[in-house]
């Protein structure tokens, strides 16, 4: 199937696993912001993710141990921030720019030796003859089983946040920690728990960009992949559900431009370049023209410090 | 069993002890990493922190601090009060690669022209780029309540698209063999921003880096508009209560921040730098938002956190060179060095009680 | 003895720096027994009650429930052992539903489907209907409240804590609600009340405990004492009413004439053809269910919010268009009902606070830069004048009582001598004394000539205070009635009735 | 007898296994050679911004006689700096400035795409070669064109597929552009971008071939990596030092190619059949023996225009500006 030179069904197969790492990432920051912190270091637990997790998969040459490595490791990271902003109250938006600049390093200190290694393979899920099925094959039944466990995870967030009690109280605390206090829940444990699953998430992002999706490790190599996240939870206005359009859109959007210049297009390459970011910009704006409540869709009490003072 | 008791009011003697506790725990936990790669720790940080300030080069380093502490400074002056009303611009460094651009570009058009006149109208053209690439977040955030953080964000990226543009496009050298990259503006007279007195490094843009301390300090500090500003992020209907129009304000905040970081563009561009080229952009806009927290979104705060974020880059690069210290290992430093400001900074705001937790 | 009493609190203290909020007090309730908690602002009284709902750890003390040593590591087992409590600030989250926030207050909630109906049922039968998919954040303050007691109800407590319930509620909501109480409390259910109301304490409460300084200063029996010697047993002195003093009323000065306004939130009300007219030392009394545009009220006639042009006139100039310091300056004042973030700063210090509103009509600021000095005189002369007791002019807002802050925004519009001034729930939370000197503060800077627009839901302060009232529905304001010979039932006819409000058929 | 100090400013960490990892390997070579004669220090990850007039200025002032600054950006600073301390030697690499105590040194790059050129034109089964390339200047243009140009000599229905990444090292964006590329149906993935993340996508689709770029790759050879161009600094690195020891060092400008090792072919792999393998081996060897020019006439530029004359080939100087595709190429070069 393509539209203009565009084959949209390998499109739509490269921009799942394209936006993978990015979707992981986006759905535990979603976590966190809900249980309202602000931590703007998903870059740094991403890249520390990518580092152990590819680290470790080398070493014992299994990449299921590797993502675990990669996920444990994030949540680590995300453990030191929570040290410093739910213990020590520290402002959340600095200690989350200095996760980034800390993860960055450590990466790369520890990744040292692992550069230029091939890490073992991830396999895909074999479906057996259902990928062969056109059209449908390729775009569902192609892929690794992080792919899919990323869109259950997805479907477990969303879930676990409209359905369960847990999330409930998880999205409580995020909008009035006040009241969640008086009411007796524990605001700081709640929060501190929320970070570590978001920082595990981003850790599994980063892993799979070590693993599947370069592969290889190289410091720096998640390039601005956690901003991007980042700046998906706001754009799905902390809906689990709009983060996974956002993070496919995006994904697709990058691919495309890549896919057009391939195909010839003469469309300037600095245009396509900035597609995905003008792009998205662009569907904020009208997403938030349509409901103008969009701004308080953001958790209330998001990137404020508790105390309770008792 | 410990407990945080709010203070009333901050601490004055912790506020200005805890940051040396800080450098000072970090001179521990960095020594101990140092240690561990196999380098001589307390040579190490006599490196980093002693050596650029009073070691044997130290006249040149001197310099070079605050042609790294500047930038640094004047950008963080400007988002510091954008912070302090709560209007969140995290695209500084997309405003400061639009300035660079503009106001190279209004120099490249005059080439070969010599003017007095030049440099100024650069500055102009640089302050102008800068607070027009704030405003697109503001006037969004105005019209349709945008969010600014993610606006700006995004930004960032178009802009480095621009300036690759830029780069390899309508502002290359002529005569550059077809490689990418304007002309230097350091050998165009008019054009160039140079050192104001030989040998301290202080050029056009560290001056105005003090300006904008300066002027941070008396709008934010002693003016009625700056107290108005603050009022905006602590109670922003107590701010509408006292005549505050919130669309002013963001437009203020976002217009000032992309002004000043636009104007460290230029500063650099026609300065340090000299040249528009791809990488021109050195990360200072995400660096200054460190710099403004650090510094606790107060401009003297602001001036000492840019030198000491400039002390460890340069005092870092020595320790790479000398001791062989890895990249890494000095990011790793400065990230434990914001970790243990951060945290530290808790003595400030609270009292520490051990113990006794409940009858 | 200890078997007729279902809690039994002995010797609790609770110290925070710098001040003992509760000193070795002891107290019992029965149960079926409505106890009051009487006590001045900062008395102790929230305190006390977060101790027993296991938010706050005593220092010392014990408490027995039921006979059993009691004592509550955090509310979840406090909520086990059969106490519930409706907190003073609401502990609600506006951005979920009805079902949801009472959910978050039970232990073992059924699922969401089953406790949808059991909220009906429940609210029902208490005549506090309810519909549990609404949002918290778009309910009234006493629809929020309902939440907070149906939450409590449904959890069949065996003692029910209520932390100043009444300060958000009408007439008509305050009567729903105390017949619920009363209904509770025939079923055998124990409530430990706190107000500042005294006339409610004495129609609802079987006992009182009355604290003084975070200690116990006397027990009664609300019934047999006078409001006023409740309020003189919690001041530990004599108690000043207010002093109503002859007043000649001017010329008119202030005019709104059909002022439209769109909602200011989603679920707002707009308001409709407002008209009034206020004379030099007049008071007007606005009264009505809050939600019913008061806030926008005030929002539109301090200048927050700017209306057509020819609607708001000062001196017969038209000053539609004018924001919050141009009406400051022409002598318009404003002071919203909510202190902490509309009418004061809360992290930020009185100095500042007194700077927020006033370099208008002050010498505070010399071309726009600030006079720090002046600004500091300017907050040391409200203390002093408004009796806001706190160590200083350098503490933060939000560490002062409600009552002293209240004290204090009244203070610093009141000594800016403003022309008109319009105050939004002046009394809110504030313990009688402090009501009082509040109150007086009004009508003497009418008498010097001043208009006031009082907007209150509370009609026994409109009718000691104003000279006319009118009421707030739904955005319209009725035509104002001279307060004089007022009966209850024209007020109730004037407020149109409570707002979606009904008594439960007995 | 004193130590002579050497310096290197890398533009990427030294792990990024292409440009900075290769001119680390010249380092260490240099310090294999010479022992305790030298001392080499180096700073890596420094931007092409404000920071390297500072960086190779500390590095001047530590005493570091011989200074390698080892990225285009880099120039103007070397030379405000060469200005200020004579007495040090500077080398820059892939510039075009020198100075008395100023030399430039570059490869020859596109000798070792004639090669993959080669080897990609017989491979081809879908005669559509995709490359993956970083920002259009002229060394980029001269690797493309060279590519080109010799696919379509062993195989007229080559075409090239070219997508612009604008980056030197970013392994997500390179790894969708090859994913884009393959999409596109290419069955060659030629990159002048430095990370294996090509190579990664390539072995996952198939049946794709990949040349290494900067350093060989061979962890993905015998497929998808069929051979590799090696930057080769060491030979260069180590007569320099040589010169400066034995106090010969001149400015000038160096421009070597495969036969001066500076440009490496690595290993053909099995995956190429011996024909081929042998077809290659002697265009190899005819550029090293100076028989052969990758770029003889006769040559049109895209638009038609006349470039070279029947067996004319380019000076140096006009081939380091090259801003144009020769005739062919159907892509559009972005301007
Ligand atoms: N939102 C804002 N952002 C930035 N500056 C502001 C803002 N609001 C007011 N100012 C500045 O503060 C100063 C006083 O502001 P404002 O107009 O609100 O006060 P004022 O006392 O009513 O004075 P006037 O009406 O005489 O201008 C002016 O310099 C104004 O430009
Ligand atoms: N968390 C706290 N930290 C420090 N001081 C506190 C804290 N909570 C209460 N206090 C102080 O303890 C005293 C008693 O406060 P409390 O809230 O119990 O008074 P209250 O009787 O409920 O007053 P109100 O009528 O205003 O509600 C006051 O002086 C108050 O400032
Ligand atoms: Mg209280
Ligand atoms: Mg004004």
């Amino acid at each position: 199937m393509t539209l203009g030179g565009i084959d949209i069904i390998v499109l739509t197969a490269t921009l799942m696993a394209a936006s993978t790492p990015v979707l992981l990432a986006a759905t535990g920051e979603l976590i966190a912001e809900k249980a309202g912190v602000l931590n703007l270091g998903v870059e740094g637990m991403m890249i520390m993710g990518a580092m152990a997790g590819f680290a470790v998969a080398v070493t014992t040459g299994s990449p299921v141990a590797g993502f675990l490595a990669g996920a444990v490791a994030g949540a680590l990271m995300a453990l030191l921030f929570a040290v410093l902003t739910q213990v020590l109250l520290s402002n959340q938006t600095a200690t989350g720019l200095a996760l980034t600049l800390f993860g960055l390093g450590l990466s790369a200190l520890f990744g040292k030796g692992y550069e230029g290694v091939r890490p073992p393979s991830t396999g895909k899920v074999p479906f057996g003859p259902l990928a062969d099925i056109p059209v449908i094959g390729p775009v569902l039944f192609s892929h690794d089983w992080v792919v899919y466990a990323s869109l259950i995870l997805v479907a477990v967030t969303w879930a676990f946040l409209r359905f369960t009690r847990a999330g409930l109280i998880l999205r409580a605390v995020g909008e009035s920690h006040d009241a969640a206090h008086a009411l007796g829940y524990r605001v700081i444990a709640v929060r501190i728990a929320a970070l570590a699953f978001g920082g595990a998430l981003a850790g599994l992002g980063g892993a799979y960009l070590s693993l599947v999706r370069v592969p290889q490790w190289t410091e720096g190599m998640t390039a601005g992949a956690g901003w991007i996240a980042l700046a998906i939870v706001v754009f799905a206005s902390w809906r689990a559900e709009r983060v996974l359009i956002g993070a496919y859109l995006f994904g697709g959007i990058t691919a495309l431009q890549l896919q057009l210049q391939a195909a010839g297009y003469a469309i300037p390459v600095h245009l396509l370049s900035m597609a995905p970011y003008v792009i998205t910009i662009v569907v904020l704006v009208i997403l938030s023209a349509i409901h103008r409540r969009g701004a308080q869709a953001a958790p209330a009490d998001l990137g404020r410090s508790f105390h309770a003072s008792a | 069993m410990i407990t945080l008791i709010k203070r009333p009011t901050p601490s004055r003697g912790w506020s200005y002890t805890t940051p040396l506790l800080a450098v000072l725990a970090t001179m521990i936990a960095g020594g101990l990493m140092f240690a561990a790669l196999g380098k001589d720790p307390a040579q190490a940080i006599r490196m980093i922190f002693w050596d650029p300030l009073f070691g044997p080069n130290a006249a040149y380093f001197r310099g070079q601090l605050l042609v790294k502490a500047g930038p640094l400074i004047l950008i963080a002056s400007g988002l510091a009060v954008g912070f302090r009303a709560g209007i969140w611009n995290i695209g500084a460094e997309g405003q400061y690669i639009i300035g660079a651009i503009c106001g190279a570009s209004v120099a490249l058009a005059a080439y070969p022209a010599e003017s007095h006149l030049l440099f100024p109208a650069m500055i102009v053209a640089g302050a102008l780029g800068g607070w027009l690439w704030g405003m697109i977040p503001a006037v969004l955030k105005v019209l349709f309540n945008t969010s600014e953080i993610l606006v700006s964000l995004m930004l960032v990226y178009v802009a480095q698209n621009l300036l690759a543009y830029a780069a390899f496009g309508p502002l290359k050298n002529p005569q550059g063999f077809g490689f990418p990259g304007s002309r230097n503006l350091q050998q165009y007279p008019s054009a160039h921003n140079p050192e104001l007195i030989a040998g301290t490094g202080a050029h056009w843009g560290v001056l105005a880096a003090l300006i904008a301390v300066i002027g941070a300090y008396i709008l934010m500090h002693r003016h009625i508009a700056g107290f108005r500003i603050r009022v905006a992020g602590e109670a922003p209907r107590a701010a509408r209560f006292a005549g505050v129009v919130p669309a002013r304000l963001v437009m203020f905040c976002l217009g000032l921040s992309g002004a000043l970081a636009g104007l460290a563009g230029l500063f650099e561009v026609s300065g340090p730098s000299g040249q528009i080229t791809d990488g021109f952009n050195a990360g200072y806009g995400f660096t200054a938002i460190i710099v403004a927290f650090l510094g606790r979104l107060h401009p003297l705060g602001i001036l000492l956190a840019g030198l000491l974020m400039a002390l460890t880059y340069i005092g870092g690069d020595m320790a790479q060179m000398m001791l062989g210290l890895p990249g890494a290992a000095i990011q790793v430093f400065q990230g434990m060095l914001l970790f243990f400001l951060l945290g530290f900074d808790v003595l400030t705001n609270y009292r520490i009680r051990i113990g006794r937790a409940r009858a | 003895m200890t078997g007729d009493k279902l809690l039994q609190i002995e010797g609790l203290t609770k110290a925070y720096p710098g001040v003992v909020a509760n000193d070795g007090v002891g107290f019992s309730v029965a149960p079926g027994e409505v106890h009051a908690l009487l006590g001045e602002n900062g008395a102790g009284k929230s305190t006390l009650v977060k101790m027993i709902y296991g938010l706050v750890k005593p220092d010392a003390g014990t408490m027995r429930l039921m006979g059993k040593p009691y004592t509550p590591a955090e509310p979840r087992a406090a909520r086990a052992s059969g106490v519930a409590m409706v907190f003073q600030h609401f502990s609600l989250f506006e951005a979920l539903n009805v079902a949801e926030n009472v959910a978050l207050g039970m232990e073992n909630p059924p699922p969401m489907g089953d406790l949808a109906k059991r909220i009906r049922e429940i609210s029902n039968a208490y005549g506090l209907p309810l519909d549990p998919e609404r949002l918290v954040g778009d309910l009234s303050a006493g629809e929020r409240q309902r939440v907070e007691i149906i939450r409590c109800l449904l959890q069949d407590p065996k003692l029910l804590i209520m932390d100043e319930p009444t300060s958000v509620l009408t007439p008509q909501e305050v009567g729903i609600l105390f017949h619920t109480l009363r209904k509770l409390s025939s079923e055998g259910t124990a409530i430990l009340y706190i107000s500042h109301k005294l006339e409610e304490i004495r129609s609802l409460c079987d006992g009182a405990t009355i604290l003084r300084g975070g200690k116990v200063v006397a027990t009664c029996t609300p019934r047999d004492k006078t409001a006023r010697e409740l309020a003189e047993m919690m001041v530990g002195g004599e108690f000043k009413a207010t002093d109503r003093a002859q007043r000649t009323l001017g010329h008119t000065i202030f005019e709104v004439k059909d002022l439209d306004l769109a909602p200011m939130s989603q679920f707002g009300p707009a308001l409709k053809k407002v008209t009034l007219s206020l004379r030099a030392g007049e008071v007007l009394g606005v009264g009505g269910v809050a939600g019913n545009g008061q806030e926008e009220l005030l929002a539109t006639l301090s200048g927050e919010r700017v209306s057509a042009p020819g609607t708001v006139l000062l001196h017969g100039q038209d000053i539609s268009g004018l924001g919050p310091n141009d009406r400051r300056r022409l002598g318009l004042q404003g002071a919203p009902e909510e202190r902490l973030g509309h009418a004061a700063v809360p992290a930020m210090s009185l100095t500042d606070n007194a700077l927020l509103t006033g370099t208008v009509r002050r010498p505070l600021t010399n071309r726009g830069f600030l006079d720090m000095k002046a600004a500091r005189l300017f907050a040391e002369e409200i203390i002093k004048n408004f009796d806001v007791r706190t160590p200083g002019p350098h503490v933060a807002a939000r560490a002062l009582s409600g009552g002293n802050l209240q004290k204090f925004v009244i203070g610093r519009e009141v000594l800016q001598y403003p022309e008109v001034l319009i105050v939004n729930q002046p009394t809110w939370g504030v313990d009688a004394a402090a009501a009082a000197s509040i109150r007086q503060a009004l009508l003497d800077l009418a008498s010097k000539g001043a208009a006031v627009i009082v907007i209150s839901q509370d009609l026994d302060e409109l009718m000691e205070i104003a000279d006319r009232f009118c009421a707030l529905n739904e955005g319209r304001l009725s035509a104002p009635r001279d307060t004089e010979g007022l009966t209850l039932d024209e007020i109730g006819l004037m407020l149109g009735g409570a707002h979606g409000m009904q008594e439960a058929a007995l | 007898e004193e130590q002579l100090k050497v310096g290197f400013i890398y533009v990427g960490p030294v792990g990024d296994m292409g440009w900075s990892y290769q001119h680390d390997q010249g380092r260490q070579a240099i310090e294999a050679e010479y022992g305790d004669k030298v001392a080499t220090t180096f700073i890596e990850s420094v931007p092409e911004g404000p920071d390297a007039e500072r960086v190779l200025t500390q590095l001047a002032l530590e005493g570091n006689k011989l200074i390698f600054a080892t990225s285009f950006g880099y120039m103007d600073a070397v030379m405000n700096v060469a200005a200020k301390f004579p007495d040090v030697k500077f080398e820059h690499a892939t510039g075009y400035k020198t100075a008395d105590n100023v030399a430039v040194y570059d490869a020859k790059f596109f000798q070792g795409r004639a090669i993959q050129g080669t080897i990609a034109g017989r491979m081809t089964k879908s005669n559509k070669i995709g490359y993956i390339a970083s920002f259009p200047i002229p060394e980029v243009i001269q690797g493309i064109n060279s590519a080109y140009l010799h696919a379509k000599k062993v195989n007229p229905d080559a075409e090239m597929k070219v997508v612009w990444a604008y980056t030197w090292f970013d392994p997500a964006k390179e790894a969708d552009a090859a994913a884009a590329l393959i999409a596109e149906g290419v069955d060659v993935v030629m990159q002048h971008t430095d990370s294996t993340a090509p190579q990664a996508k390539a072995q996952e689709a198939g049946n794709v071939i990949t040349f290494g770029q900067a350093s060989d790759m061979s962890a993905f050879a015998p497929m998808p990596r069929v051979t590799s161009t090696i930057d080769n600094w060491a030979p260069y690195y180590v007569q320099r030092v040589g010169a400066m020891l034995d106090g010969t060092w001149a400015s000038g400008a160096t421009w070597g190619g495969i036969d001066t090792g500076m440009v490496e072919i690595g290993e053909i792999s099995s995956a190429v059949p011996e024909e081929v393998k042998a077809e290659a081996m002697a265009l190899k060897d005819a550029i090293a023996a100076g028989t052969y020019h990758p770029f003889t006439g006769p040559l049109n530029k895209q638009d038609g225009s006349a470039w070279l004359a029947e067996g004319e080939t380019p000076d140096d100087g006009a081939l380091a500006g090259m801003n144009f595709y020769v005739e062919g190429i159907t892509a559009e070069l972005p301007k």
